[in-house]
């Protein structure tokens, strides 16, 4: 075989090397500078909040212990109290969690490792699809179906109550783990299940031992992403909620988590209301971040 | 159930059996009649009829792609995994039709497998030989080393990994791969054993080591092995088959494929004439 | 004893499948049910009217145009910053944090969004309460999914295609756009999904940024009203429960539109590699 | 996009972009005279944008938007440099299921309601089943209206009562909701809820412009002198006029007479 | 910049050279020197110095872990892309240090690599053979056709593939995908070709079909060829470089190896009493 370059296309790829490398150099930097958006986002958000939600505190005055052990909130009076709701979003999260992510994960499982064919290709673009509806429609369905449910089978007075929270929230992170998680599943490469299945492994137990912890990290993003759904909703809660200033004691009390609060007074709110209302936000950015932590702690020790 | 299958079943063998090899139709471990396997339109496999008898070694050899891993796969049934696949014919093991009885996972834990690519699962190593008891419901942590250390002993690379049991079995090189998949399939104490080219990846001391292995295990159990290496074939198998555009051109004795084979075709394969 | 653990989890692997689509099926049959009755050409194709039930074409429009613009600028930007993060960055403090920015993200509630984007945007960038303000406000709503999904995407690629196409002499970019980003488009694709849905489905963050005007927009400049904040508003205040659940009819075949669509443009980027 | 200048350059003839933002239940109303407006004038759009009273004001301050829409009085801070104009007045109508056999309530019992000293419709003549109190968020122009009239402050407010964002959730949740009980602005009466009388009086425009029914507040429009575009000035004179009054009317609100 | 580098680099190691080899000390195509390879903490080539000659075929024998794989993949810096790798010593081709060199690129556009695991691209096969290609800007439909026949002919492919050229490379079994993976390599006409055991997947067929092509591509191209069939490295190698635990033991003409190894551990190794 004779050399197939002569030695001017040598001269030449030389060239477009060094166009290559420069491409290659900028192309990382832009890549990084995209990167780096998300934290510029993320800090520019959080110097927004703080200091519009620090400002009762340093300027004003107000106790920030007050502000967050605080069982009243009465803005016209001057009260700022915000622990009834704290604890009502602390129940409403985890109780979205605890029913909506094994639910979400075993259908992502269903559909990716048990359903015949027809059927995952029928669901899995219909689950899709429902992570579109919008949250105000999940809440009239919560207000109009869920609600009155709760409230006649229980016997209640009135149905608004952290229950109807949390089941509107687990509907709403649905959509979200199941497409993720399914996406991640069915990434496993097939050799895998081959191994396993070839070791007499039962197709359950291949599933649960091999497929998804290989699939862990994929899985640990729908998790996230669908919390992020959970604690971020607004506009479907503030409808089920019944938005009372009571700490809640049982699943059928009316909650007022503390997204609904800002979301429910910041159309009103002025001047100090509005700042506490900043305060509420930053309150709830902690809770975000410490459960991101949580969730990383999980994340890498379930690596190990 | 089983029982009158396994008589029916026998009825029709024999008569079938008898025609074609005599003395050996009642020992025959694994009987495969008349399988024809298609993926989706093309044929990959067409009228395969052996005998694998008990305690011996049987090669499987022919040149790419003629079909050998697709028919040591179907004796796990592990062609059923792939969509489109269908099969027509009779896989007898132990004198059961493996693919009218439903339980596969009982045929695969008798059936153990060794692929072509090593394919650990990314756990431990010493999960993943620890795997299949696990799954069998062995949990005694003792009995579970003993199991181990025994299955990797007999892989040949127990000294290589004693000392980091604990670390992922994906850092390993491939041949230290590949010997782990065999120390995990040993796990299972099968009694079939189908290997497709186990010994590619390994070096000639281990690949010498899963020989003289493999050898030993005959004694106890039934030995299947897909492998592109004339001289393997000749010095580990008792039985080879020669396959060619999915058929079997020719089945005996390994002596007699490789010092007077009757058909011109598998003379010139295993001559290295072919092509 | 295993078999029955086997059965156990599988039969609860069948009914978490059959209680997600059951209530899936409910809330759409009730939001069809509801709705269906106002459905008509003139409520799809007809100009708004403060009187009556109106029509929303002016906030179809809306709506298209806040998707378009969002995905435009949050794709690139989110693919491109997984691409650092799963194929460039060193494991370090960088990552962490860039991490650490992006989850945060994701958790941050919606009407903080909007007070942010009524700030930035609409303030303190003189973009008034416009189109574009809403769209540069979901953009970050949607960028830490885009980026999440496609880091898991290009997880799945096998880095024997990495070693296999570097090894051919190619620069780190052209395996980028040529092997790993063909073989990650599905995952990719159902993150740009997913991210569609969010979009469509924001109210609160639009409607401080977008403001409520119930017009076609001239440009996207223009402040308007997309559909759901459409339905949020006369859910919240004239409490018209089957004129809410009629826009979100329409939302649903949009966005069934918007899938299909997305779907099919993967099977043809799928083909062209062919 | 600019529509503060977009109203300046037109500040000389009567066209251009009119922005409007402000409270949600103002809102409607304004919609439906600008619709009227737009009709006799081509050359002017009119963006009404509803987000709520706070905002409105906000932005007529800043000038994101040339005229606010207030459903409340405004606070003394918010005042600075701010013209008011009370546009119309909004009857505010308790509202019980349409089930209830309570039809008619003393001012006092209302406060009793609101305050959870009554906490059971048989002690107000009615069936033996527990009060649910839905009331409106603090801050909103509906509620502060309210509590003003019948005496009782936020904090009095009983504290498990539910409550709604805006007319439209108070009267889905009430006509949900056989114990419920609500406040809505005029504009939002159908037949999904029952109406009370207040001390004997029905909830009408004409008792409320002849003051037998005490329910109501007024609908504001502020701006900033400067900010104010001819075309907003002609467009604020417009609702003022009788044929922006009838407009009024016919929205179920009541006319500033 | 590289000419400098190139200029000091050359005394240096004609003067290392001289030493050990000086016959063949100016046409060494590939010259060693010292290299140390680290995976993090784990060192996996200990002072490896070897000179590879122009136009010969090299063969890198040793078994399992040893380091063949890690040694030939920092020929073409493939180790680059592993995370915590420490490489300290010197390695030259055509008298260029390629780790000071900074044009990756072009060094593996010279240095071309068939795996161990086949990895063709989720494409056509097609389009697999014309990767390379294409990435150095070649567009011209003609040219590529014939490129792509002429690599997948080289590879002992053409045949078997020419009908399905443009359906997906991953339908194919795994020798064909090996046969493919060399013709995507051969595409590129490097000046060096690096093979980690390229044949161990295919059958015998193949294998010789491959190691003509081999002998045929002698003439032209530099070739290093790691592999675990002694007998190939007999038959094909003109050098063999013995490795152990990440050392070189002995590096010699192949018939020296094979016949009068001077190491007592190369003997042992070669004649299979190793271990
Ligand atoms: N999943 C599949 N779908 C379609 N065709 C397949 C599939 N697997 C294998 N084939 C085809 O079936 C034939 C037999 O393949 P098989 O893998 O059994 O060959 P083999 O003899 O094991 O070859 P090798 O020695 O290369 O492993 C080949 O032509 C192959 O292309
Ligand atoms: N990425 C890695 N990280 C850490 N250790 C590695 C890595 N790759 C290889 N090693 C180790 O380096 C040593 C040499 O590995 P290498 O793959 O070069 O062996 P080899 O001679 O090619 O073996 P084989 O014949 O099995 O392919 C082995 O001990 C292996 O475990
Ligand atoms: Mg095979
Ligand atoms: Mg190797
Ligand atoms: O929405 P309001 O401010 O009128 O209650």
């Amino acid at each position: 075989m004779p050399s197939p370059l002569s030695e001017k296309q040598i001269v030449d790829i030389g060239k477009s090397n060094k166009r290559k490398y420069i491409l290659e150099k900028f192309s990382a930097r832009l890549f990084l500078f995209c990167a780096l958006l998300s934290v510029i986002s993320l800090l520019l958000i959080i110097g927004f909040v703080f200091y519009k939600g620090a400002h009762p505190f340093i300027a004003e005055g107000y106790s920030f212990i007050d502000f967050i052990f605080g069982m009243d909130w009465v803005p016209s009076e001057g009260k700022f109290g915000i622990f009834p709701m704290i604890v009502a979003s602390i129940f409403a999260t985890f109780g979205a969690l605890i029913i909506g992510v094994p639910i979400g994960l075993f259908t992502a499982i269903f559909l990716a490792e048990i359903a015949p064919k027809t059927i995952a290709k029928l669901i899995s673009p219909a689950v899709q699809l429902l992570a579109g509806i919008p949250s105000v429609l999940y809440g009239v369905f919560g207000l109009a179906i869920i609600v009155p449910f709760l409230q006649n089978n229980l016997g209640l007075a009135k149905g608004q109550s952290l229950l109807a929270v949390i089941i509107v929230l687990a509907i709403m992170m649905l959509p979200t783990i199941v497409t993720v998680a399914e996406t991640a599943i069915r990434a496993v490469p097939k050799t895998y299940r081959e191994g396993s299945l070839a070791l007499g492994a039962s197709q359950i137990g291949t599933i649960f031992k091999v497929v998804v912890p290989a699939a862990k990290s994929g899985i640990m993003a729908a998790i996230v992403l669908g919390l992020g759904r959970a604690i971020g909703e607004t506009m479907a809660v503030i409808l089920v909620a019944g938005n009372s200033l009571i700490l809640p004691t049982s699943l059928t009390d009316s909650v007022r988590p503390l997204t609904t609060n800002i979301a429910l007074e910041m159309g009103y709110a002025f001047g100090t209301h509005q700042e506490m209302l900043f305060a509420t936000g930053i309150v709830l950015f902690s809770f975000i971040l410490l459960l991101n932590f949580v969730l990383a702690k999980i994340g890498s020790k379930g690596g190990k | 159930m089983n029982t009158t299958v396994m008589g029916s079943n026998k009825e029709v063998r024999k008569g079938k059996l008898s025609q074609m090899n005599d003395q050996s139709a009642d020992k025959a471990k694994i009987s495969v009649n008349d399988l024809d396997l298609f993926y989706g339109e093309k044929q990959a496999l067409y009228r395969v009829s052996l005998d694998i008898q008990e305690k011996e070694v049987t090669a499987l050899i022919g040149p790419s792609g003629c079909g050998k891993s697709t028919f040591l796969r179907t004796l796990n049934r592990m062609n059923d995994l792939i969509d489109g696949v269908k099969i027509s014919g009779e896989i007898e093991i132990d004198n059961e039709n493996i693919y009218q009885s439903s339980d596969v996972i009982k045929l695969r834990t008798k059936v153990g497998m060794v692929f072509q690519k090593p394919n650990l699962f990314p756990m431990s190593i010493f999960d993943n030989v620890a795997y299949g008891p696990r799954m069998q419901g062995i949990k005694n942590k003792k009995e579970l080393n003993k199991i181990v250390e025994e299955s990797l002993r007999g892989a040949a690379i127990w000294d290589e990994v004693k000392d980091r049991l604990k670390t992922s079995a994906l850092g390993l090189s491939g041949g230290q791969q590949q010997r782990v998949c065999i120390a995990r399939a040993i796990a299972m104490k099968p009694a079939v054993i189908l290997m497709d080219e186990p010994t590619s990846a390994l070096d000639p001391i281990s690949t010498l080591k899963v020989e003289e292995l493999i050898a030993n295990m005959k004694k106890d159990y039934t030995i299947v092995i897909v492998t592109h290496n004339m001289q393997q074939a000749a010095r580990i198998s008792d039985k080879t088959a020669f396959f060619l555009n999915g058929e079997v051109i020719e089945y005996d004795e390994t002596s007699n494929i490789f010092s007077m084979p009757k058909d011109q075709r598998t003379e010139d394969y295993v001559t290295g004439r072919f092509g | 004893m295993r078999r029955f653990k086997d059965n156990l989890l599988r039969g609860l692997l069948w009914f978490s499948a059959f209680l997600t689509v059951a209530v899936l099926v409910i809330i759409v049959g009730y939001i069809f049910y509801k709705g269906f009755r106002l459905i008509n050409f003139d409520f799809i194709f007809g100009d708004y009217s403060p009187v009556g039930h109106g029509g929303i074409w002016p906030m179809i429009v809306t709506t298209i145009y806040t998707i378009v613009i969002s995905l435009l600028i949050a794709t690139p930007i989110g693919i491109l910053s997984a691409v650092y993060l799963q194929e460039y960055a060193k494991q370090g403090r960088l990552v962490r944090m860039i991490r650490f920015a992006t989850e945060s993200l994701t958790g941050i509630p919606s009407i903080i969004y909007g007070l942010f984007g009524a700030v930035f945007f609409v303030t303190t960038l003189k973009l008034g309460m416009s189109i574009i303000a809403a769209s540069l406000t979901l953009t970050i709503i949607v960028l830490p999914v885009i980026i999440r999904t496609t880091e898991e995407a290009l997880k799945t690629v096998p880095p024997a295609y990495r070693e296999g196409s570097l090894a051919l002499g190619t620069t780190k970019l052209q395996t980028l756009y040529k092997v790993i980003l063909p073989s990650a488009m599905p995952g990719i694709l159902s993150g740009i999904i997913l991210s569609m849905g969010r979009i469509v489905g924001e109210s609160a963050a639009i409607f401080l940024t977008a403001g409520t005007v119930a017009a076609m927009p001239d440009s996207i400049f223009s402040s308007a009203r997309t559909l759901t904040v459409h339905s949020y508003l006369v859910t919240q205040e004239s409490g018209d429960i089957e004129l809410a659940a009629a826009v979100g009819i329409v939302l649903i075949v949009i966005i069934l539109v918007l899938n299909l669509s997305a779907t099919f443009i993967s099977k043809k980027l799928n083909k062209a590699d062919y | 996009g600019n529509n503060n200048e977009n109203g300046k350059d037109s500040s000389n003839g009567s066209g251009g972009t009119i922005s409007i933002s402000g409270s949600t239940s103002v809102g409607p109303l304004a919609e439906k005279i600008a619709d009227k407006y737009k009709e006799k004038n081509e050359n002017v759009n009119i963006e009404v944008n509803q987000i709520g009273s706070s905002a409105g004001i906000t932005n007529a301050t800043s000038g994101v938007s040339e005229i606010g829409m207030s459903s409340r009085d405004l606070k003394e801070e918010e005042k600075v440099g701010l013209n008011e104009t009370i546009v119309a007045y909004d009857g505010i109508v308790v509202v019980t299921h349409p089930t209830n056999n309570v039809k008619d309530l003393t001012m006092e019992q209302v406060k009793q309601i609101f305050t959870g000293e009554v906490t059971n419709w048989k002690q107000l003549g009615g069936d033996d089943m527990e009060i649910v109190v839905v009331s409106r968020e603090d801050g909103s122009g509906s509620r502060d209206a309210f509590q003003e009239i019948v005496g009782y402050t936020s904090g009095e407010l009983i504290r498990n009562s539910i409550v709604a964002s805006g007319n439209g959730n108070i009267k889905t949740t009430v006509a949900t909701n056989k114990h419920a009980v609500g406040f809505i602005s005029f504009e939002y009466i159908d037949d999904t809820i029952s109406t009370l009388k207040i001390n004997g009086v029905e909830a009408t425009a004409e008792n409320v412009l002849q003051q037998k029914y005490s329910l109501s507040r007024p609908f504001l429009f502020v701006h900033k002198e400067e900010n104010l575009s001819q075309a907003g000035q002609q467009f604020i004179d417009y609702i003022l006029s009788p044929d922006g009054q009838a407009i009024v009317s016919e929205a179920g609100a009541i006319p500033v007479n």
